[in-house]
């Protein structure tokens, strides 16, 4: 498979997402790049991939293309079950979501998301800086999937030691069996995906952890772009370019109109 | 903030829920009228409106703009995952708020999906001119659940850990079974529900194609509910197979038969996004959050809403070119004969 | 109308049943005489009675005739909805039912009801004399119906100070807005039809009280076969005898095979 | 009794249901097999078995003569209302529990509605030889419900104010919202759902007719569901409408077609009750009530469940015109061309 040379910083983190995803396994999709992520798995390695989407669909077979929203017609046609929102959060509360895709503006070291505000929390909770669209299903993904992948774009701003809001729990604070303690179901973040690398989180302090870098990446630049310390796997190597191909699917056959993957 | 953390009822208890529903007549009668008259007759200032559909799926469109054109004071809007319909409706508090204003939003996301931020959103929030409940899609989902059961509150798991918890009426207990903690949510009972369906008969009995979103939940959660729909057909042809039947005639109390009705919005087997439009009137809106002038946003309303008689002549300016491209491409998601 | 003059004791619950119901209300059917009672009421004086039935039907014509189950095929055609039976007790829960139609083994003067077992509560509960079928729906219709209806035949052994079991609550002990403060909802037993009588509850005290009394019965007669002192209503009439036709159509147009009306 | 107030997990605790659903397969692959496999792979002793339908309708009638071929000890039974499903279980019991063996049942009713109450339920019990835990239909399936949802528990009004309260694990709080009291009942995990339904395609998708019972809940709530259904399908048959889909093929285990997998029960769009057969049942096991032989009640079991190869030939017995009569009268339910 030829190297893409190309490529973009969105389109490096689509193939990275889609690579996460295993076969067979049912992944609850949120909206934009995860998507994207989860239709390049199936046209690729996983073809059994089981995508749920939030507002109801199950199963869909994603055959009419990419769905511009979580609640799309394109979501629905082929699906093996639709009711609404309720039943897809009750089926992932109950353990049906093996993978969960979530983004959020800022992520700290543990794994916890922010997609609520920017600002002063509390005391600026009702006059933000910045509003942000709110947790959608995110903060119930993060409750219930067994698994997340987070997807943050790399920025020194947007990696920080403490959150403005914690929209979506990841490790807490990181201590042993903390999530299990707050209520919560399932193991929480396994990967970080951002625009420099892909991450994961050590068993034991629950911290995140360089585990690919992308090209043109190291170790240092990715810690670089980070607001806290990073620990650093044993054998960090760096991720694959995305190949001609995949970055061809991508811009040809799943996102024409750049509905989520820009290219300009 | 400190008052959001508090236990009180935005819109009816459960137990007011209970004795208007207990009161109401429910039997099987004509309740079709004009949007004008539905929104004249169930909808007050103070008011806890419940939207249906989700992001811009399914959104009641015309509904919005019927509100707008009469003008409604100190609303609560209660929804999961919204777009145009609380755009619609904040955009006119935008440039006029004595003639039309929104005193507090309870919501899980407000924004556009793949066409973006909420620029309405933004401006008022920012501004601090909204107080806001924030919630998950499932916490909403549950709450309206909740008041279309007739509990005070349901069990869940998000949003455990968050900080939803700190800003919402969430109470984190310890389940007296596992003794592990849980949250509970109180429930949503609005005073109105607004709904756009694909097909309904005239007592309310209606069909929803695709998603269901919390569509159901919210109608039987609420008091009164709006119902619109892009076909109006006979009894007899929507309970052919009863279990096509999302919301029971019971639930809505006026059905008015409006096509495009959740445009420029999308409508399973009807017609997909116009996002186009979307982004002309987002555009409209950062002008003015730009350089606070209203102009744009004003002439948007104006052309659009204001200046109309009807939503049929909102639709009808769009062309028929344009509307028979956006259900085309609808129809590749569903291709079936007609 | 020529009064029957062979109508049968069930026949007259029905025909009692059947009148209390008012048009255009939504009453919730439990099994047995009380779907004989609906269907008589939508066929006479009540076309626009909306009959619940708690496996999931909601609103059915009835048109094909007598359900022999509350999860009957027949419940089911031309109905307005029909889910399960969470979705069916949840509407109930909320408020959509303005009648609930149950019936008991057992009754006492506030109308609490037994349907679950006849022996020594608690120490025998797990080794009746007699085990009944159970609560079915009847504990919930009880607990949320807005007013219920109780059918129970008259005689003393069922009539009783204090029951074995409580499975449906009715006005509690009697005491000042005990529902409400026991968390229940609606207004509680509003008629009990017998074998003898029509009784209601006195407002003040909760209890039960002739109100008419069947034709051959008087307010002695309907005492004596009961086990507690009964209140009686200032005007206590005879509840007139059901008219040929009603028993006409019982008998060959609602339940000819006598699933529920028996003849012999 | 005192233990039945007691809190304890009588299937699977919630945490346990979860476990096993995250290590469990939830591909879509081909689920055939035959009844004997099903049952022989997914049932154990000791296991908690949720039974769908509701009393005679669409209640899992193939399933449970296999079981009662196959044996098991010390099963507890979970439903909200049964009939003939528990009857050929228990009975099984009745003649010989070295065979066959129920040790606990919760549920709301066992009887037969028009077709009478059940004297195996009033053997059994009268002579104390089932632990029973008494419920509602609503308290039942909305157990299941929450088993469904991933919750430990859910809350509900009734049975406030009754003695289930007190012969149940249901915990009466004060509600934090409102402070009047709501009672909290425990989430129903069984190990094993047994299902009827009228079509399925091969990964267990499935399409039911007439009411839903509290089907989905039950095999949601368990770690492994069988299914038997009337007609196996295409995977495009089934999903060509998704939302006709009442349960996915993510909580199915084992499809098995088994037509008239209900009788003498009903099924809607193919056979109404036999309720001759059942009363002829019923009198066999009234004679053993009766002077305590099970010599009748055995030769039934020899003839109908022991002494046949397999369902079909149960089904064979009845004879063409039976079978026909019986789908005569339920086509007269549900009027349509074929």
């Amino acid at each position: 498979m030829t190297a893409s040379t190309d490529y973009t910083a969105q389109e490096i983190i689509v193939v990275a997402g889609a690579k996460i995803l295993e076969d067979n396994k049912v992944v609850f999709v949120g909206t934009g790049l995860p998507m994207v992520a989860s239709l390049l798995a199936k046209l690729t390695h996983a073809p059994g991939l089981i995508p749920v989407f939030e507002a109801g669909a199950v199963g869909p077979p994603l055959g009419v293309g990419l769905p511009l929203s979580v609640g799309d017609s394109k979501t629905f046609t082929g699906s093996s079950y639709v009711k609404g929102l309720n039943a897809a959060f009750e089926m992932t509360q109950r353990g049906y979501a093996d993978f969960g895709f979530i983004g959020g503006a800022e992520v700290d070291m543990y794994g916890n998301l922010n997609s609520t505000m920017i600002g002063d929390f509390p005391d600026g909770y009702q006059i933000p800086k910045v509003r942000l669209p709110g947790s959608g299903g995110a903060s119930d993904m993060a409750a219930s999937c067994e698994r997340t992948i987070l997807i943050v774009p790399h920025d020194k701003r947007k990696f920080n030691e403490k959150l403005q809001y914690v929209t979506s729990p990841g490790h807490l604070e990181g201590s042993p069996n903390a999530r299990f303690k707050a209520g919560l179901q399932g193991k929480g973040p396994y990967r970080v995906i951002t625009t420099k690398a892909i991450l994961d989180f050590d068993e034991e302090t629950k911290r995140m952890r360089i585990l690919r870098t992308f090209p043109g990446e190291t170790v240092e630049s990715v810690q670089e772009a980070t607001g806290f310390e990073l620990l650093v796997a044993p054998d960090v190597s760096t991720f694959e370019p995305p190949t001609m191909e995949e970055v061809r699917m991508i811009r040809e056959d799943i996102d024409p109109h750049q509905a989520f993957v820009k290219r300009g | 903030m400190q008052k959001n953390a508090e236990m009180y009822w935005t819109g009816l208890s459960p137990d007011e829920a209970r004795e208007l529903l207990v009161k109401k007549d429910k039997s099987m009668r004509d309740k079709r009228m004009t949007l004008k008259e539905a929104v004249d007759t169930f909808i007050r200032d103070g008011d806890n409106v419940g939207i249906g559909g989700f992001v811009n799926i399914r959104q009641p469109i015309a509904i919005t703009h019927e509100m707008v054109r009469h003008g409604f004071r100190d609303l609560t809007l209660s929804w999961q995952s919204a777009g145009m319909a609380p755009d619609y409706l904040a955009g006119a508090m935008m440039i006029d708020d004595s003639h039309f204003s929104i005193r507090r939003i309870e919501h899980a996301y407000w924004a556009h999906e793949a066409y973006g931020l909420s620029p309405v959103f933004r401006y008022l929030a920012e501004k601090g001119l909204l107080e806001i409940e924030d919630w998950s899609n499932y916490n909403m989902s549950a709450r309206f659940k909740a008041g279309a059961m007739g509990l005070p509150f349901i069990p869940t798991r998000g949003p455990l850990g968050s900080d939803i918890v700190k800003t919402s009426r969430t109470k984190v207990i310890d389940c007296p079974f596992t003794n592990r903690p849980i949250a509970l949510l109180p429930a949503s009972n609005p005073d109105v529900a607004i709904i756009h369906v694909q097909a309904a008969d005239k007592y309310g009995n209606c069909i929803i194609r695709g998603t269901d979103c919390t569509c159901a939940e919210i109608a039987m959660a609420s008091a009164h509910t709006i119902l619109t729909c892009e076909q109006l057909v006979s009894h007899e042809l929507v309970v052919r197979n009863p279990k096509d039947v999302m919301i029971p005639f019971l639930a809505v109390d006026a059905v008015i038969e409006v096509p495009f009705g959740a445009y420029p919005g999308a409508c399973r087997r009807h017609y997909y996004f116009n996002g186009e439009h979307i982004a002309e009137f987002h555009a409209a809106v950062n002008s003015m959050r730009k350089d606070g002038s209203p102009d744009k946003l004003k002439a948007y309303y104006d052309e659009n809403i204001f200046g109309v008689e009807s939503f049929e002549d909102f639709i009808a300016s769009f062309g028929v070119k344009r509307l028979l491209a956006d259900q085309a491409a609808e129809s590749l998601n569903c291709e079936r004969l007609r």
